[in-house]
């Protein structure tokens, strides 16, 4: 009997003292955030979305192949001669038009392992996090900032400067052949007289050495 | 079931679906429940709803480092102690030494997430006896962890924050002061917990005597974690078996006591959790103390990391247990075999053998005091 | 405390007809080769003698050895009283892998071996409910085999990903 | 009979059985969001606060707006009549038992003379469509949700008579007018309001039995058995939607309503003002009661918010083992007070 009523008393103060820290909070500051007309203020170094300074990409690849989910797509056409795509702000030099550059945000996971391996620091996360969009289409992000005309030109001029480099690559080899195989037929015409020469003159050497 | 209960005299049991949806199954797990009124006879455990192939992902990534992000969405609720795990493993493999200040962040981070994953884990568990606020408050303390992690790693949730043999960034400028400030104000918070949750008598009463786990039984299911000192075994990897450097910290191992009942029930579980974010706690307090201010945060390693051929099992106390990576590895940049030993699949499957002859609701209360994290038990 | 240079000696005294051999990479930790056949036998020797007292299962794993066309289950145990480890491993061939279940000694191995049955395909001979455990009931392949290929469908459901992504697109 | 309902004056009888039935709706828009604000506010957050401008006040109307526009469904097995009927005839029995209720010193929908003995009879029709919403939704976590409800209102009901009956054997009357007009006047102590809940120290014993009676007949936390959403999903709910569902909400909280208004005619003088004369009169009459019957649901939603629940069998153990006991107990200790003095 004095059990049950100590284990009611028990019961009952502490169901008083919770609520006694409820009514504190009841009264005390509320810790929401009115989204939409108070914004959370994000770190400069918060990961919500990733963004690429094309100027500065040197077309490397690195951060494609550093992507776990393969979320970035890079084609790349090498420059001509006659063009200098100039230096990255960090001084690399800029040898490959950057013919695409997509990243699809829809597939990315946010995991910040294609920004280290970057020689440019070009590909970073920014902190701009309200980009939903209806169709996930458009989260497939194009960076490359050339026109498709350009593309299309930059493309045949390569092609046409890999053919050029090609032809001038196979006529030197073929130049480099034809020299080998005229130095060839002189080293052989040459071995030959020798050897005419030799045949005379070595019985005599070993002529010599004998005696 | 129309016939069951149509059906007069003879008693007939009722199978009973609890999840994939359902709210009090921490994600999507479902339980075949055998009913005899409320009592429940059987437990069946269906798991793999979350099962998203991180060992097949690890096979086929071809570098140990893109393994990282995968492995914080195991347990998604306590990312850092999974990265943890992970990178000593591969650290091991390779024999790295990595430097002071990385390991004594590392800790800091590992412990604050403890923290983290704990308090997730008792709100949750008021959550399922019904007591909707203390989760709230407990939450309010989470996201004050979570603020210190995004201002270090960008991240709030799967940080991807430590890299094999360093960091992936140093930490910002405050972080000491920032972490400090929490460790005092969180302090309060355990005691007002205590107050409003712990020993409030209805939470008492709804835990106490449920769920009894024998210490004999948890060794042969190789329990670990809280689940295990909740049944009065002192076992605490960072202490037994010590990684890193948490021999170098002096803090104690809760266990369970049966102080409101049998040694080894749902209370104790929980308590078992609530006092050990005091001693994380003062691990931190410590490793603040000794973190060296200035270093670097990556040891020089070589860009591909290619361990040499062998295996090794690696162990480490996450919030949940004893969290296993049981890496192979054939010589070439991505590994033969990863396997993560979760703590949450082995403590999930003794459910069926700690629930018998209890009611619905202590089934709800023997998962939450189990504290598991499907993405953990799935993989 | 025991070495595993020390327990394969004990072992090797003990069942004299076995070559035992410690097996290790370059890397890592060593561990015990078993034959197939003796797995429950050892393990109950391990677990119950004193001198082992390995009283938990930490780990089971199941590997596929491609190249050697050869199964493998690895198990990683620990003993709370002695404070050693030791790593056992077993290795069956692709065409009969069967090792007998250590489920009976250890009961975490239940839903390790039916883990290591899901994922790559070792039958483990007297587990009392060897089900899938992660991937459905009726699902085809085991998924950790070095050669497994996706089924296209499942239950009408394309399961691989480009099909998905063309099919939202 | 058919004398009788000759008599009856349909226009009077419409007035009648709107006040209430305004009263009701009202209440239970502004409860439904109070208790979101109250919840807010407990758990340092502020609940709605964008929908009609001040502090979301108009949350609930638009909640009601959409549950109106929601698709009805109904599932395929069930029993299709019972399922439909389930959620009107809960509402009909708490509306019903509005009748007795003295709202003010000049209104009450019937004066009968068996108010107390009405009022507890209807509300027992509670028990019975909560068993038939359970049992129509062939849905085993909906039969679980009845069960549960059967057993818990039927047992509760059991100390909740037994407190109401101390009152009527401090009162001598079932009528609640009488029994709140006996309440009036500030004699106790010199300022005290002659609220039974002061005059007897026992009374105070019943009125906590009763409290947590109403509350475990009300299905609030702690004894929210019935819809406890972590082990049942919804309980007797789960397969309602849109209006229907609103309907099981709306009759549960005017029997929050009800008990609480009940309560405070029986245990704190009703319509009558703490102040004595100083402002009663019709008007402040139905302030006053109001008055009472919101706190007394206020305080029910802080407890929901600060406790956890208790299991099905120690619900059972409460009832049955301290609180009927204890009331019965309570009800001699009453009578012999009131003989005594």
């Amino acid at each position: 009997m004095v059990e049950a009523f100590k284990n009611s008393w028990i019961t009952f103060k502490s169901i008083f003292i919770g609520m006694g820290i409820t009514i504190r909070h009841f009264f005390g500051k509320s810790v929401t955030l009115q989204y939409p007309d108070e914004r959370p203020v994000l770190p400069n170094n918060a990961r919500a979305k990733l963004y690429v300074n094309i100027d500065d990409c040197i077309g490397c690849n690195l951060c494609a192949r550093a992507c776990p989910v393969n979320c970035i797509y890079i084609d790349t056409v090498p420059s001509t001669s006659d063009v200098d795509l100039g230096k990255t702000s960090t001084g690399n030099p800029k040898r490959f038009w950057l013919t695409r550059f997509d990243i699809d945000m829809a597939k990315c996971m946010y995991c910040d392992l294609c920004v280290h391996p970057c020689p440019t620091n070009c590909i970073y996360m920014v902190s701009e996090y309200e980009y939903s969009e209806f169709n996930r289409t458009n989260l497939i992000y194009h960076f490359s900032n050339l026109e498709p005309a350009m593309v299309a030109e930059v493309k045949e001029k390569a092609a046409n400067e890999a053919a050029e480099k090609q032809r001038q690559r196979e006529e030197m080899m073929r130049k480099k052949a034809e020299e080998a195989k005229m130095k060839q037929i002189e080293a052989k015409k040459q071995a030959e007289e020798k050897n005419d020469g030799e045949k005379g003159s070595e019985p005599s050497k070993k002529e010599n050495g004998d005696s | 079931m129309i016939e069951a209960i149509t059906d007069s005299g003879e008693r007939r049991e009722m199978t009973i679906n609890m999840g994939p949806q359902h709210p009090s199954t921490h994600g999507v797990l479902r339980l075949e429940l055998v009913l005899d009124g409320e009592v429940v006879k059987h437990v069946k455990p269906h798991i793999g709803y979350l099962h998203r192939c991180f060992e097949k992902y690890a096979e086929q990534m071809d570098d140990y480092a893109k393994v990282i992000p995968y492995t914080d969405r195991m347990d998604y609720v306590s990312a850092m102690n999974q990265e943890h795990g992970y990178v000593l493993a591969v650290e091991r493999m390779l024999e790295l030494e990595v430097p002071e200040r990385v390991e004594y962040i590392r800790v800091i981070m590992a412990e604050l997430q403890r923290i983290a994953s704990h308090l997730l884990g008792i709100g949750a568990f008021g959550l399922d006896l019904g007591a909707f606020t203390p989760f709230l408050y407990l939450f309010i303390e989470r996201e004050k962890i979570l603020d210190i992690f995004e201002k270090a790693s960008g991240a709030r949730l799967l940080y991807n924050y430590m890299a094999v043999a360093g960091l992936m960034r140093d930490v910002h400028p405050e972080f000491k002061d920032e972490v400090a400030d929490f460790v005092k104000t969180f302090r309060p918070k355990i005691k007002e917990l205590d107050d409003l949750l712990s020993y409030n008598k209805i939470f008492v009463r709804r835990t106490a005597n449920i769920g009894v786990l024998p210490v004999k039984v948890a060794l042969n299911y190789a329990a670990s974690g809280p689940v295990l000192r909740g049944s009065g075994f002192k076992w605490d990897l960072r202490k037994n078996d010590p990684y890193s450097i948490y021999d170098r910290f002096d803090f104690d191992i809760p266990v369970g006591s049966g102080e409101m009942g049998s040694l080894g029930d749902c209370w104790d579980r929980y308590i078992v959790r609530v006092k050990e974010m005091e001693q994380s706690l003062r691990i931190i307090e410590q490793a603040l103390d000794g973190m060296p201010d200035e270093g670097d945060v990556m040891a020089a390693i070589p860009k591909r990391i290619r361990p040499k051929e062998g295996e090794l099992y690696v162990r480490t106390e996450s919030p949940r247990g004893e969290l296993g990576y049981y890496i192979v590895s054939d010589k070439s940049a991505s590994p033969f075999r990863v396997k993560a030993r979760a703590p949450s699949f082995v403590h999930l499957s003794m459910l069926p053998a700690i629930s018998k002859g209890a009611l619905i609701a202590d089934i709800v209360a023997i998962v939450g005091s189990i504290d598991i994290v499907l993405g953990e038990v799935d993989r | 405390m025991k070495t595993p240079e020390e327990i394969i000696e004990i072992l090797q005294n003990r069942f004299t007809d076995e070559e035992w051999i410690l097996e290790s990479g370059q890397s890592g930790l060593p561990w015990i080769r078993v034959p197939a056949n003796k797995i429950k036998e050892v393990s109950k020797i391990l677990r119950d003698d004193a001198e082992f007292r390995f009283d938990t299962l930490m780990c089971l794993s199941g590997l596929h050895y491609s190249a050697e066309q050869e199964l493998g289950v690895a198990y990683h145990l620990h003993s709370t009283s002695l404070k050693h480890s030791l790593a056992l491993k077993v290795r069956v061939p692709e065409e009969k892998p069967e090792i007998p279940s250590v489920e009976s000694i250890w009961k975490t191995a239940d839903w390790h071996e039916r883990e290591a049955w899901d994922m790559v395909g070792v039958q483990f001979t007297d587990h009392p409910d060897l089900r899938r455990i992660l991937c459905p009931d009726d699902w085809e392949g085991y998924p950790l085999r070095k050669d497994y290929v996706p089924q296209e469908f499942y239950h009408g459901v394309p399961t691989g990903e480009k099909t998905v992504s063309e099919q939202n697109d | 009979m058919t004398q009788y309902l000759l008599n009856i004056n349909p226009i009077a009888i419409l007035v009648h059985a709107a006040i209430p039935l305004t009263i009701i709706l009202v209440y239970a828009l502004v409860a439904i969001w109070a208790e979101r604000k109250v919840a807010g506010f407990i758990q340092d957050r502020l609940g709605p606060m964008r929908v009609g401008g001040w502090h979301g006040w108009a949350q609930s109307i638009a909640d009601l707006l959409k549950l109106i526009q929601k698709e009805d469904i109904i599932p395929a097995d069930s029993s299709r009549f019972l399922f439909k009927f389930a959620p009107f005839m809960m509402f009909a029995a708490s509306y019903a038992a509005f009748a007795v209720i003295p709202f003010s010193s000049s209104y009450i929908g019937s004066n009968i003379n068996i108010g107390v003995f009405y009022l507890l009879a209807v509300t027992s029709v509670l028990t019975l469509s909560i068993i038939m919403a359970g049992w129509a939704s062939n849905n085993k976590w909906s039969l679980l949700g009845g069960m549960r409800s059967a057993a818990q209102l039927v047992s509760y009901e059991v100390p909740t008579i037994a407190t109401v009956l101390t009152v009527i054997v401090v009162t001598g009357s079932l009528n609640l007018m009488t029994i709140t007009e006996m309440q009036s006047g500030n004699d106790i102590l010199g300022f005290l309001p002659n609220w039974l809940i002061f005059q007897n120290p026992f009374l105070l014993v019943a009125f906590v039995i009763f409290f947590i009676s109403i509350l475990a007949e009300s299905h609030r936390v702690p004894f929210d058995l019935p819809e406890s959403e972590s082990e049942l999903v919804a309980g007797y709910q789960t397969e309602y939607s849109g209006m229907r569902w609103a309907m099981f909400m709306l009759a549960e909280y005017a029997d929050m309503l009800l008990l609480s208004l009940l309560g405070a005619t029986l245990f704190f003088g009703g319509w009558n003002s703490p102040f004595g004369e100083f402002m009663s009169g019709p008007f402040w009459s139905f302030f006053w009661f109001m008055l009472k019957g919101l706190l007394l649901v206020f305080v029910m939603m802080w407890i929901r918010w600060t406790l956890p629940r208790y299991r099905v069998d120690q619900l059972m153990y409460i009832c049955w083992s301290i609180l009927i006991p204890l009331s019965f107990i309570n009800l001699v200790l009453v009578a012999l007070w009131e003989v005594i003095f």
